[in-house]
């Protein structure tokens, strides 16, 4: 059996974790490849929606980044963005989703170093985990 | 065929099951869960719930699944290869369907194979047969005897079993499905003697003339006061349809994903204001009544129209789950009783 | 069906080095609705930029995807050139795969197939993106200053210079502000009131510039180019029309022992009054507070002695509606005041007193014409102790924040007053001398080794009176925390500048956000220092932060180049990722349930109500609307919408889930 | 109940009103909606314990909007889903009348909405004990069994949207399950179907719901979703202070933010 190379499905806001992204390969910092980015305006455009179509598709592990308080862009995406991350949280704990595989960072455009570290510390935190089978097997489930 | 008459010992209903099982079968049963019954697959008689007079759900899914497949497609390239489904349904026994679900089938099977021979359904009928149990027992949302059957019905059923006295059940045979079974287990099925079957059958009272119901329903299309007046409080949820042993209604979704997709099949309900709503925003039936007025038309009068059956077998699931308390029983009486 | 076209860039060998081009190329083109995939050695080199042009000519492109470096490298670039073969810029979408790909992984296959994929998430957007159009708001070419102090006074004068109009609103009788309370000024010890009274008469008397003062803004609707605002002229008591500021009622007015505030307290001003004789206008107000008239319900000696019947006892508040295109908020700060200091015994020791009364004692236009002496008994001090960061860097008291002025402020304070009183001694506690600026340095050297005043690294902890004496006690930290003990005859406490109390209250109204201490917010802090979060609000002076004349000067001069370039075109031109909500035919109009939950969760204040009605007139329903004038296309209230009622153009439903289903 | 009787004929004597929007007999021990429209058809209601449904589920539909202005039978959790309604602009004060209903029964006649605020501002709203030990084994269980829990539970799902049609505050023209560009939300009542169904409601409910329970009540299958909004509603009010339906101009929890919001899971 081949190794488990996770799937991780990354939601960033433009003007800080994606610019942050940035910086991480113009410094040259190596990460971990399996994480795919989709770049929004904020994080509060993210749609907690986005999250649950992330593990339909496949996906072992998400992250969720954008600005620290006070430097979103747009002044209070991300205050909203959080709210909604400790609702939504409570309510995926609560049915037993498992939590442990969704991270929520700040990075900003200037954390280039803590872009990789978090992308290689989610890599191998979901690789410990191992596959979301879990959520995958409900795919085929229901359909007769 | 002649109904053969034979007696099926209480203490023979496990040896039954496992003969069932044995010859490839699987039996769906209903089980307890909690406050309600479902028909779940089983192994044993004593996984079967016991005395109820209705199940949650009907057993119509067995026939005609909430959600099912009609055929897979995969992207390869830019080409797209469709992948039918497969056909081969595993034998299934119905064990325990009252009378009036087992009557069910015959108004989906009208539908299903009306003007277009739906296989899926019909492979699945095939694969199917009921040991339907009669009603000893009925509450007051029951009517099955307005609507042309009763406690002890046998039409649907493969088999009928009727609990006598004694705990041990009165089997009729009725079809050649149900003659395989017993052919599975000859040795189960005594001569029967004579039962007077009738005697534990539950007693049901009709309580309006169906005749009288569909005369005058054609002439109630346009009393929109009447419309309103019975469905102001309700809510236009589907839960009335989907627990309905007897609606066909289905929508077809098509659910992509990056290297292909599925093609299901689902139910659906008309109470539903998106049921007709088209692509314009136009909605031809826009507001509740309309959609009340046609549950109540298409089951009582166009299908019967068309099909020569109605739409409806009297279980009265519709009013027991209905969250607002649309009685339905109560509104036919209501119907069927006006200027009389 | 779309035409996309995929462009793979080697980027030399920044992509190529890691990641298989033709690979790339190759998979892009076979994913759907892809008719045309090439890679080259630099796509953003004008060969590079050709290659794409006349692709989507000869192909017919409907979309483009360039597979290159940061979308925030060259967007605009590659945007541009697809517009200059005729397809509209927003169907170009960048794949980012260097700064995210080639360069932080190693030449793996996992690196290849990672460009591959991030070439698929971008394709399957560009699929749905809609051509998209700059969105044009006309401006009304006039400004409205808030405050008129020297922050307000160098905004006003560098729009109207520019042939832009100007509104001034001042909410004291003066314009001026604090800037004409000071004495002389730091580094170059000149006359504060010399430098700054040419430039109020300039305002006075600019044809550009309409001067409101004793007036305050009393609403503020509409967007950028577009505000419509109220301000509230308060009555004077006095028709400026008439008044010719003689002064003869400042004379007779029987009321004299009311603290100035422009003297801050140490001297007294009658009820009919200018703050200063150098105030413009030059036309007093009446203090309703104190005046008998208002009072009792007689008195009018003014009216009296008014030679030009001036006075006008009913006059009632005025509102003053205007037009205005930008604002320039420049309303200055305050002072931390009394019992802030219960252990310096501010407010109970008369000779305690802050940094701006010190100003005022120091001032030749002061209550003592430029004496020092104690507000006590009007002796000459002896000893003055002087303590740096009253307030200012100190949690306990819920400023956190330095105020960048005391330090040197207060170098000037123990100059002048050594300069005044040669053989007094100056003490100085202080934290950190913070003295970054051009000649500051120089200028607390000269202090300390010119002229003689004694810094000591401490805080006080405690001052009170013995013998006619001020105690003051603290601690030396650079003698390892000895214990000091100085007997001072006055002490000048270098309170915190603090935002005005009203100052939450001004950015509600005009919908800018503010920090923790109520300080106006910039944009940004850096690239956007004198724009707010809501577009055509700028920012100069100290109420956004505590800062000295000159970096209040040039951020004026900033915002007022700013509301210039807002006002170089009549129409202004905004970039469409806005959020929009959706409209459709009849009966439904609009999915929009008009919860209007997404208007509370705006950060920019744009969401409006619509009504729909029927061709009769009948209210159908009210749905929400973006004012696209003011949305800035975050995106809050489209995550926020359940019934997905708006949508962010650019990065809508549709393109956001067909990108996570690319995956 | 003759006190309300008495009130419920003077309103429509009166012409105050149109119709009653109310409790009578219904099949069973059951209690269903009346909507009494003539001074003479007072009778017909009742109040009992029997008397469960949030009736203000009726204030939106059209048809019951046709009959004119209603007054409205409230208990406590029919009080605070009107409030709730007020917030998010649905209904304003002077459309309707508001008969309350006291936990014991006793009617209490409110002028306009700021007095349901007031007076709802004294109740304590409780979850049922079955609710609270429900939750409390919940809690109890490990990550895995609950999430066994759920899944068995939707798993007798059959997407009938009676949680959504017996939802008071579930009045969107259109659910996001029907928006189709894009499909969110798949139709199909298959377990990632319906895992999802559940998990947005009770996301777009979470910083509204009044925990009412009609949506648990009215599921025929016995899915106790009702708790989805139970256990949010706790979580709002732990970490943002805040209570739906209690206020005429409520704070939506979701719809706004403090800086210091707690972050302790994000890093």
């Amino acid at each position: 059996m081949s190794e488990f190379e996770p799937k991780i499905v990354a939601f960033v806001c433009n003007w800080c974790t994606y610019a942050g992204a940035d910086l991480t390969g113009t410094s040259r910092i190596k990460y971990a490849p399996n994480v795919r980015m989709i770049r929004l305006p904020c994080t509060g455009r993210i749609d907690f929606m986005l999250l649950l179509k992330a593990f339909d598709q496949g996906a072992d592990g998400i992250i969720v980044s954008g600005c620290h308080p006070n430097d979103c862009h747009y002044t209070a995406g991300n205050f909203h963005a959080r709210r909604r991350w400790i609702v939504f949280r409570s309510l995926l704990d609560f049915l037993g989703i498992d939590t442990r595989r969704v991270y929520f960072a700040w990075v900003s455009a200037a954390e280039g170093a803590k872009w990789a570290e978090l992308v290689n510390l989610v890599a191998e935190e979901i690789q410990k985990l191992g596959p979301y089978d879990e959520y995958k097997n409900l795919m085929s489930r229901g359909i007769e | 065929m002649e109904i053969e008459r034979k007696l099926l010992k209480k203490g023979s209903l496990g040896k039954l099951f496992e003969k069932i099982t044995a010859s490839g079968r699987r039996i769906l049963a209903p089980v307890q869960d909690g406050e309600n019954i479902f028909f779940k697959e089983v192994c044993s008689p004593e996984e079967v719930a016991k005395d109820y007079i209705q199940t949650t759900l009907s057993a119509k899914s067995a026939v005609f699944p909430a959600c099912e497949k009609l055929f897979e497609y995969k992207f390869e390239g830019r080409e797209v290869k469709i992948e039918d489904r497969d056909l081969n349904f595993k034998p299934t026994v119905i064990f325990g369907l009252r009378p009036c679900d087992a009557r069910s089938f015959s108004a989906l099977n009208a539908v299903f194979s009306w003007d277009y021979q739906d296989e899926l359904f019909k492979k699945r009928l095939e694969r199917t047969a009921v040991i339907g149990l009669s009603c000893g027992k009925a509450d007051e949302y029951c009517f099955c005897t307005s609507v042309g059957g009763g406690p002890g019905d046998s039409q649907g059923s493969d088999i009928l079993l009727t609990q006598i006295g004694s705990g041990d059940y009165l089997a009729e045979v009725i079809t050649e499905k149900g003659k395989e079974l017993v052919a599975i287990s000859p040795e189960l099925f005594e001569p029967a003697g004579d039962q007077d079957k009738e005697k534990y059958l539950a007693k049901l009272p009709k309580q309006f003339e169906l005749k009288a119901l569909s005369e005058k329903l054609p002439g109630l299309f346009n009393n929109t006061e009447l419309w309103i007046e019975q469905s102001l409080r309700c809510l236009g949820c589907g839960a009335c349809a989907f627990v309905c042993p007897a609606c066909v209604c289905f929508d077809i979704q098509d659910e992509a994903k990056r290297d292909g997709g599925v093609r299901l099949r689902c139910w659906d309900s008309c109470g539903f204001s998106l049921f007709t709503l088209h692509t314009s925003g136009h909605n031809p039936r826009e507001v509740q009544n309309q959609r009340w007025r046609q549950r109540v038309m298409h089951k009582f009068s166009y299908f019967n129209d068309r099909l020569g059956v109605i739409g409806c077998v009297g279980c009265g699931r519709c009013s027991r789950i209905c969250p607002a308390d649309m009685n339905l029983l109560e509104h036919l009486k209501a119907i069927a009783e006006a200027g009389k | 069906m779309a035409r996309i076209g995929v462009f793979v860039c080697h980027c030399g060998e920044n992509i190529a080095g890691t990641v298989d081009i033709a690979k790339v190329a190759e998979e892009a083109g076979k994913i759907p609705g892809v008719v045309h995939s090439v890679d080259y050695k630099y796509m953003c080199s004008d060969p590079g930029q050709s290659l794409i042009k006349e692709a989507i000519k000869e192909k017919k492109l409907t979309g483009v995807v360039v597979a290159a470096c940061s979308p925030r490298m060259h967007e605009t670039t590659f945007r541009r050139a697809c517009a200059e073969s005729g397809l509209n810029p927003f169907l170009c979408e960048m794949a980012n795969i260097r700064e995210q790909c080639s360069w932080v992984h190693e030449k793996i296959p996992e690196t290849t197939e990672k460009a591959i994929e991030l070439v698929r998430i971008i394709v399957e957007k560009v699929k749905r993106n809609k051509p998209l159009y700059p969105i044009k708001v006309p401006v009304t070419k006039t400004a409205l200053v808030l405050g008129g102090g020297i922050a307000g006074i160098q905004a006003s004068l560098d729009i109207a210079n520019a042939g832009h109009k100007v509104i001034l609103v001042e909410r004291s009788p003066s314009i001026g502000g604090h800037m004409l309370q000071l004495s002389e000024t730091f580094p170059t010890l000149d006359c504060s009131q010399c430098i700054l009274t040419p430039r109020m008469v300039e305002v006075a008397q600019h044809p550009n510039i309409t001067l409101y003062t004793y007036s305050e803004l009393e609403s503020l609707e509409g967007f950028i180019g577009n505000f419509k605002v109220k301000i509230r002229k308060k009555a004077r008591g006095v028709d400026e029309s008439l008044c010719t500021g003689c002064g003869i009622c400042i004379q007779k007015c029987p009321q004299k022992k009311i603290p100035s505030e422009f003297d801050a307290g140490l001297g007294k001003r009658p009820a009919i009054y200018v703050p200063c004789p150098q105030a413009v206008p030059n036309k007093p107000v009446i203090d309703k507070a104190h005046c008998t008239y208002y009072l009792k319900g007689k008195c009018k000696i003014c009216e009296k002695f008014c030679p030009r019947g001036a006075i006008k006892f009913d006059q009632q508040d005025e509102i003053i509606s205007a037009e205005v295109g930008a604002i320039v908020a420049a309303t200055g700060y305050d002072i931390l005041n009394t019992d802030f200091f219960p252990e310096y015994g501010y407010g109970k020791y008369p000779d305690v007193i802050t940094g701006l009364q010190f100003e005022r004692l120091a001032s030749a236009s002061g209550p003592t014409l430029g004496a020092i002496k104690r507000p006590s008994d009007g002796k000459e001090p002896e000893t003055i102790v002087f303590i740096a960061c009253a307030g200012s860097r100190d949690p306990a008291k819920g400023i956190d924040y330095c105020s960048k002025i005391c330090c040197m402020y207060t170098a000037k304070h123990a100059m002048l007053y050594k300069h005044k009183v040669h053989h007094g001694r100056a003490y100085v506690f202080y934290m950190d001398i913070r003295a970054g600026g051009k000649m500051y340095e120089e200028f607390v050297r000269r202090a300390i080794e010119e002229d003689g005043a004694i810094y000591i690294r401490g805080r006080v902890s405690r001052i009170y009176e013995e013998d006619g004496k001020l105690i003051v006690k603290g601690a030396d930290t650079l003698l390892g925390g000895q214990p000091i003990e100085i007997k001072a005859d006055m002490v000048v406490l270098a309170t915190a500048m603090v935002a005005h109390k009203d100052a939450e209250e001004l950015a509600q109204k005009l919908k800018v956000s503010y920090d923790p201490y109520h300080f106006l917010s910039e944009a940004h802090p850096k690239l956007r220092p004198v724009e707010t979060n809501t577009a055509g609000i700028f920012v100069a002076g100290a109420c956004q932060a505590p800062k000295d004349i000159p970096e209040a000067v040039a951020q004026a001069s900033g915002a007022a180049s700013k509301v210039c370039a807002l006002f170089s075109s009549d129409e202004l031109s905004r970039e469409p990722v806005i959020a929009v909500v959706n409209r459709s035919a009849p009966p439904v109009f609009s999915t929009c349930t008009g919860c209007f939950l997404c208007e509370k969760a705006c950060p920019y204040q744009a969401i409006e109500r619509e009504e729909i009605r029927d061709r009769k007139g009948n209210l159908i329903k009210v749905v929400a609307k973006v004012n696209p004038g003011l949305c800035q296309g975050c995106g809050t209230c489209v995550s926020l919408c359940r019934v997905k009622a708006i949508d962010l153009q650019g990065f809508t439903n549709e393109q956001v889930y067909a990108e996570v289903l690319a995956l | 109940m003759e006190e309300l009787r008495k009130k419920a004929r003077e309103l429509l004597e009166s012409q105050a009103v149109k119709v009653i929007i109310g409790y009578g007999k219904g099949s069973s021990d059951q209690a269903r909606t009346v909507f009494i429209r003539k001074p003479e058809a007072v009778d017909k209601l009742i109040q009992d314990e029997s008397c469960v449904q949030n009736l203000a589920v009726y204030l939106l539909k059209p048809e019951v909007k046709a009959l004119g202005k209603p007054a409205i039978v409230a208990k406590p959790a029919v009080l605070r889903t009107i409030l709730q309604l007020a917030s998010e602009n649905q209904i304003k004060d002077g459309e309707l009348v508001v008969l309350g209903i006291s936990p014991d029964n006793k009617l209490i006649e409110f002028p306009d909405l700021k007095a349901v605020e007031d007076y709802v501002s004294g109740l304590s709203f409780e979850y049922s004990d079955a609710d609270k030990a429900l939750l409390e084994k919940l809690e109890k269980m490990d990550r895995a069994e609950r999430f066994k829990f759920w899944q068995e539970q939707f798993s007798k799902c059959i997407k009938c949207y009676a949680c959504r049609a017996s939802c008071p505050l579930c009045y969107c023209s259109r659910c996001v399950v029907e928006c189709n560009q894009p499909q969110w939300i798949p139709v199909a009542p298959h377990q990632v179907g319906n895992l999802e169904w559940h998990i947005v409601r009770a996301m777009h409910l979470a910083g509204r719901c009044v925990n009412c329970g009609d949506c648990g009540r009215a599921c025929p299958v016995g899915i106790p979703v009702h708790l989805l909004g139970e256990k949010l509603a706790e979580e709002i009010f732990k970490s943002f202070g805040l209570k739906s339906g209690t206020k005429v101009q409520g704070e939506y929890a979701l719809g706004s933010w403090k800086l210091e919001d707690k972050e302790d899971f994000i890093r």
